[in-house]
């Protein structure tokens, strides 16, 4: 394979390794290009990804194997439109968050700390990646941990105890999913004698039939483990405090992307992995669906119950990842087509939700929601783009949100499940009930004490990735057939193993 | 601690340690051990030098901003060397045979490996020293 | 019969299973932010002993090519190296979490998580 | 004549136009209020305009229609118009622009006009795309963005109590548009298009077939107003500022009347109604809907109030009308759309230019206005008198159509209701007209603002004149142009 292309997943992630560890030593003589280089890798790494779906587009999907080393010894990354759709997800996004990051990170954390911060992003989307494209438990595993850290050093790096306390839960809780995720590795490694996820799935069918109990306590500790890094609903206790005390860049990549490249690799080694016979034999995925119906409906319950505005929108983040977990549990095409979209859709409107919640604190200091009466009169354009966020994440149509939950709802009628349109449409409601009040607040509520917001509008670096978000939102709202169409290859690709 | 014998033993005994240290690592590819094994003996040699005299002793001996240098260029050699077989037209990692490989067994055979297993050693090393020094003394991570 | 038998061949699991019980009861139960800790760390080494006793072959050796090429029966180096691995994590694991333990006693001069859920309610 | 290829286009343009307007108008309205409210009333215009155009097409019985399948897929976003929705909109962009009109002069007191201007064209974008649109997925969305929009023009004011009820209109909206789209999911998943052409999807009613019957109903009938589903209207409408209110309660309540009429005959088809028994369910909910309207409307005393209660009860006609199943009903309906739009925006603008010139709010306070605000009355009379179905006006003939169908479809009791419902009418708008010009000389009243030496400045006078001069006009011309395109839309509905 002398075709560059080819390279590029391996590319992208060393690219943000490189830039992850460059960070600290140039950020000590020269601290003003840190910034400069983290903001381009992603663009560019992007770009990149763009590039090779170009190719797998002309061809057929490809594993990559590392070293050369052919399975059961090599590392293979498994190159298919799943992985590239998430990653260049995760590029995208991280981009316009690190673009946001420049003037936000001076009111959050020590200067001297923010190459650390660098790379602690770097690494955290370097790891994203490399899950996205991992088709081996091994790398799984390792980047998996890889990503828990700079996760949580990236909620523990903002000098306040209630970032400390929260990044100790989330450490703890996600040590004990490790713990579970590794032992169920070692269960299907004992009875499949592979780490590399076709050969496993290859020998699925046989070690089912010959250690059912194996295959289902492994699937057991799986779906708890990355549940509780992904935020799945009773294992979400973490999640709340992590989200809302974080820095808001780390908010919104935390919340956008890293709870849901778990889900995408639990829905990965359940679909393809285990497969067909397997879910079967037991109502896996019924349960899933269950969960993720009682994780939607409670995480905007509980949403519903906060006045801090970042605990909100955490909360609400545990309501979204059930639609996740829900649309590709469904196991019809549109129902994971609308799991998947959602990745992408979520992780627009969550990201834009939090740095403009985070525009808002950086100006005004007020995190409750009752202080914002009124606040779109000092910020309209960071109110502006907030609506469209909560607009999106009520399901108007015209906003990309709606556009997930389109395909949710049809794809519970595929499936057979009439009832979970209902579970939408409820969620629909209860998101309504707790945006929509801030919109209004803030445009129509009129605030008793006069020039209580006296600071100016923002930065053009955090104004202009807000905008850029919105205006994806609107677009990915009105003309979504590109993406729908990357989105369908993925999810066929997903059914069809 | 003061304690004289333990200094002097310490002393004759730390370039023990980081030789069969440094033997672990570039004979992982021929033996049990390698990067990470051999990274631990090396800092753990340093971490004795700390405990027998004192942290700031050791702080001296490893400066924070050496630390970070090695850290950092350590990982930049990984990732450059799997690179570079990239450059050469091979996959990511791919051992490409640039090296002269006498026969079997002996120490040059690894090619890439050595290198690999060489960047892993020392930032093992390090990052077990910083790690001692930064939660002994107490200072920020 | 057959449950007892199978523990009693298999009592390396079993034995694993029991630390990795251990370790978890230790650290979801414990107020005590070090024993968490320390939980943390027995539940890993259960979980360590289990992926190796996977790939443990009785009189294996390293799985080392000889130079003369002879057929020996090597111990299973995979789940060898995911535990090494796995030990790397849990040490740097283990480390972030004793820092940032470091930091709360800080903020709160104490280590014990109920305490401070105590005095994060009343700062409220 | 136009071109055929262009006539395709008009729809797009007609709904795009006042959309794509917004953002020149929120540029403008940062310099100068004068040109604002001029290009906002012309974009109203040449939207009317770019809906009289489709006329000829229209008259000759064809359809203009136009997909744009790459818009939001699966669904695709479609134009149609045939002659019922062209009659909707007719209407509807005939009323906006004279409420426009209407506003120039009457928001000029007012705060925050800068986004009054903007949302009232969004709203007329959705109204009139809720009109044009050829798949009930458009129409949603259409629909969904007149809700949203609406909102705005109702908490307008931004007081305490219009920030409340906005809230209660926000969430019941919301219900609305959800129980709308698990509809219309079901409804593309059972038959796999939404398209508005085919018709008839559900052939026979099932278990499936209710639920989605029901939440059509729920849907629409949330925008309409009728009676379980109303509690939202007489709070809603009130508050608004008067143009906005006219809007609301002469056009936007049509949307609903609209999306309606459409489930019933093209989705579901008048058998599959009948035989599950929804029609005798429909007509007894527009009967309650006519008595509850009607019975409420006389006990308030807010003169806006009892406006936004008698649009219940019309729109409860309405109901009845497309729930009769035979062309006089249906006739009878649509022409009461035509009717009831011109009627309620009259009485609403006239009331709005009494409180704008007296700040009398209920009815007791305005005895003997008649005196003070000779034109305004006149209107306002002209406009009770239609309502109670007194014969020249326009009213009448939408009362004489509806009892015909009642009877012809063997429902004489609805019959009844209409004659018992026209006597309520009188019940409540005649003491008005009376006090008005019998109750004193307006001493209670006081001096009122006059404006250019006249009761109400001319831009206010001259929509609601025209809107009288329009009652009449439809009234004394019973074959006329209203009832010509009213009749045609009772034929395609039965048809189809």
């Amino acid at each position: 394979m002398n075709d560059p292309t080819v390279h590029i997943p391996v590319i992208v992630i060393c690219t943000s390794l490189i830039g992850a560890f460059l960070a600290p030593v140039l950020g000590k003589y020269r601290p003003a290009l840190v910034g400069l280089m983290a903001r381009l890798i992603a663009p560019v790494n992007a770009l990149l990804l763009v590039i090779l779906l170009r190719y797998v587009d002309a061809g057929e999907t490809f594993h990559y194997y590392m070293g050369g080393w052919a399975p059961p010894w090599g590392i293979a990354l498994s190159v298919d439109y799943l992985a590239i759709y998430v990653a260049l997800i995760i590029h995208l996004v991280s981009a316009v968050i690190l673009l946001y990051a420049k003037d936000d990170l001076f009111g959050e954390v020590r200067g001297d700390l923010h190459r650390w911060y660098y790379t602690l992003f770097l690494l955290l989307v370097a790891a994203m990646t490399a899950l996205a494209f991992s088709h081996d438990f091994f790398n799984i595993f390792v980047f998996t941990e890889i990503a828990t850290i700079a996760a949580c050093a990236l909620i523990a790096i903002k000098p306040k105890k209630e970032c400390i306390e929260a990044s100790f839960k989330y450490l703890i809780l996600s040590t004990v999913g490790s713990g579970f995720i590794l032992l169920a590795l070692a269960l299907i490694y004992m009875v499949t004698g592979h780490f590399n996820l076709t050969l496993v799935a290859q020998n699925m069918g046989a070690a089912a039939e010959a250690y059912p109990l194996n295959i289902m306590v492994s699937l057991a500790l799986l779906i708890v483990g990355f549940g509780v890094k992904s935020a799945l609903f009773p294992l979400h206790v973490w999640l709340p405090d992590a989200h809302s005390s974080a820095p808001s860049p780390s908010s919104a990549v935390l919340s956008g992307l890293v709870v849901k490249i778990y889900a995408v690799v639990l829905i990965r080694i359940i679909l393809t992995v285990f497969g067909g016979e397997v879910l079967a034999a037991a109502p896996i995925a019924d349960m899933i669906l269950i969960i993720a119906s009682v994780a939607i409906i409670a995480g905007s319950l509980f949403a519903l119950a906060q006045t801090d505005i970042k605990l909100l929108l955490a909360f609400s983040t545990v309501a979204q990842v059930g639609y996740i977990y829900m649309g590709i549990s469904l196991l019809s095409e549109t129902g994971t087509m609308g799991g998947l979209v959602h990745i992408f859709n979520h992780a627009l409107m969550k990201t834009l939700l939090f740095l403009a919640a985070g525009a808002i604190i950086h100006q005004t200091g007020l995190r409750k929601i009752s202080d914002l009466d009124g606040i779109a009169k000092r910020m309209p354009i960071t109110m502006a783009v907030f609506s469209v966020g909560a607009l999106s994440m009520v399901g108007i149509p015209g906003f990309n949100g709606f556009i997930s939950k389109m395909y949710l709802a049809t794809g519970a009628f595929d499936a057979g499940k009439p009832v979970f349109i209902l579970v939408i449409l409820m969620s629909s409601l209860l998101n309504g009930l707790y945006y929509l009040p801030i919109v209004v607040r803030a445009f129509l509520g009129t605030n008793a004490e006069e020039g209580k917001f006296a600071k100016d509008e923002l930065p053009l670096s955090m104004t202009f990735p807000l905008v850029i978000l919105g205006l994806a939102c609107i677009y990915f709202g009105l003309l979504p057939g590109s993406l729908l169409e990357l989105v369908r290859k993925a999810a066929h690709y997903l059914i069809a193993v | 601690m003061d304690d004289l014998v333990l200094q002097t033993i310490t002393r004759i005994l730390m370039p023990f340690i980081q030789v069969y240290g440094i033997f672990v690592i570039v004979n992982g590819h021929l033996s049990p051990g390698g990067g990470f094994a051999g990274g631990t003996i090396l800092g753990a040699s340093v971490i004795l030098y700390a405990l027998t005299f004192n942290v700031g002793a050791a702080e001296d001996l490893y400066p924070d901003d050496l630390a970070e240098a090695v850290e950092s260029s350590s990982v930049l050699i990984f990732v450059l060397v799997g690179l570079f077989a990239i450059l050469m037209g091979a996959n990511f990692l791919t051992n490409i045979g640039i090296f002269p490989s006498p026969e079997t067994g002996t120490l040059f055979t690894g090619g890439f490996v050595t290198p690999l297993t060489l960047a892993i050693g020392v930032k093992v090393a390090s990052t077990v020293i910083t790690l001692f020094t930064h939660l002994f003394g107490e200072k920020k991570p | 019969m057959n449950i007892i038998s199978g523990l009693i061949q298999n009592y390396f699991y079993f034995a694993s299973i029991v630390i990795f019980l251990i370790g978890t009861h230790v650290m979801l139960t414990h107020s005590n932010l070090i024993k968490k800790i320390m939980g943390m760390n027995i539940m890993e080494t259960g979980i360590f002993l289990f992926v190796v006793s996977i790939g443990y072959i009785r009189g294996g050796s390293a799985p080392i090519v000889p130079i003369d090429g002879r057929g020996v029966r090597f111990i299973n180096p995979l789940p060898s190296a995911l535990i090494l691995t796995g030990i790397v994590v849990g040490v740097s694991l283990t480390a972030f979490a004793l820092s940032l333990v470091i930091e709360l006693y800080k903020y709160y001069g104490t280590t014990d998580s109920d305490e401070i859920m105590e005095m994060r309610r009343r700062e409220r | 004549m136009l071109d055929a290829e262009l006539v395709k286009y008009l729809p797009v343009a007609a709904v795009l136009l006042p959309l794509v307007a917004c953002i020149p108008l929120w540029a403008i309205e940062q310099r100068s209020a004068q040109i604002r409210d001029w290009f906002a009333i012309s974009i109203n215009a040449i939207s009317l305009g770019l809906i009289v155009a489709m006329y000829p097409t229209i008259a000759r019985g064809g359809t203009i229609f136009l997909e744009f399948p790459q818009l939001l897929p699966p669904f695709g976003i479609s134009f149609k118009v045939d002659v019922v929705g062209f009659s909707f909109a007719l209407i509807a962009a005939f009323v906006w622009l004279l409420c426009t009109i209407y506003s120039k002069s009457y928001m000029e007191y007012e705060p925050a006009c800068n986004r009054y201007y903007p949302f009232l064209l969004l709203c007329l974008s959705g109204c009139l795309g809720v009109f044009l649109t050829g798949d009930l997925f458009s129409l949603f969305l259409f629909f969904e963005l007149m809700s949203l929009a609406s909102y705005v023009l109702v908490v307008h004011n931004q007081t305490k109590e219009a920030l409340a009820v906005g809230y209660r209109y926000l969430m019941l909206t919301l219900v609305a548009s959800l129980s709308l789209l698990f509809a219309i999911i079901i409804t593309f998943e059972v038959t796999g298009s939404t398209s508005l052409v085919s018709g008839n999807y559900f052939p026979a009613a099932s278990g499936l077939a209710s639920i989605t019957f029901f939440a059509f109903l729920a849907g629409f009938g949330m925008k309409m107003g009728i009676v379980p589903f109303h509690i939202w209207l007489p709070e809603a409408h009130p508050v608004a500022p008067a143009g906005a209110s006219a809007l609301l309660s002469g056009i936007m309540l049509k949307t609903g009347a609209y999306g309606l009429l459409r489930v019933i005959y093209q989705v579901f088809g008048m058998e599959t109604v009948s035989g599950a028994g929804w029609q005798t369910m429909l007509l007894v909910m527009a009967g309650i809907t006519i008595l509850f309207g009607s019975a409420l409307a006389i006990a308030q005393r807010g003169l806006k109030k009892r406006l936004a209660y008698s649009s219940i009860a019309q729109m409860g006609y309405i109901l009845m009308g497309m729930a009769l199943f035979n062309e006089n009903g249906l006739t009878g309906d649509v022409y009461h759309v035509f009717t009831h739009a011109l009627i309620k925006s009259t009485l609403f603008l006239c009331a709005g230019a009494i409180i704008s010139a007296t700040g009398k709010h209920t009815v007791d306070e305005i005895k003997g206005i008649g005196y003070r605000m000779p034109v305004t009355m006149t209107c306002f009379t002209i406009a009770a008198l239609a309502m109670i179905g007194i014969p020249p006006l326009n009213g009448f003939v939408s009362k004489v159509f509806l009892s015909v169908g009642a009877l012809d479809a063997g429902q004489s009791a609805y019959a009844v209701i209409l004659v018992i419902s026209s006597l309520m009418n009188g019940i409540y708008y005649l003491p008005i007209v009376i006090s008005a010009f019998l109750g004193g000389e307006g001493e209670a009243i006081g001096p009122i603002k006059r404006r250019f030496g006249l009761e109400m400045a001319p831009s206010m006078m001259v929509p609601i004149v025209i809107l009288s001069v329009a009652i009449f006009a439809t009234g004394l011309m019973p074959e006329g142009f209203a009832l010509q395109l009213s009749k045609a839309a009772a034929q395609l509905l039965l048809s189809s």
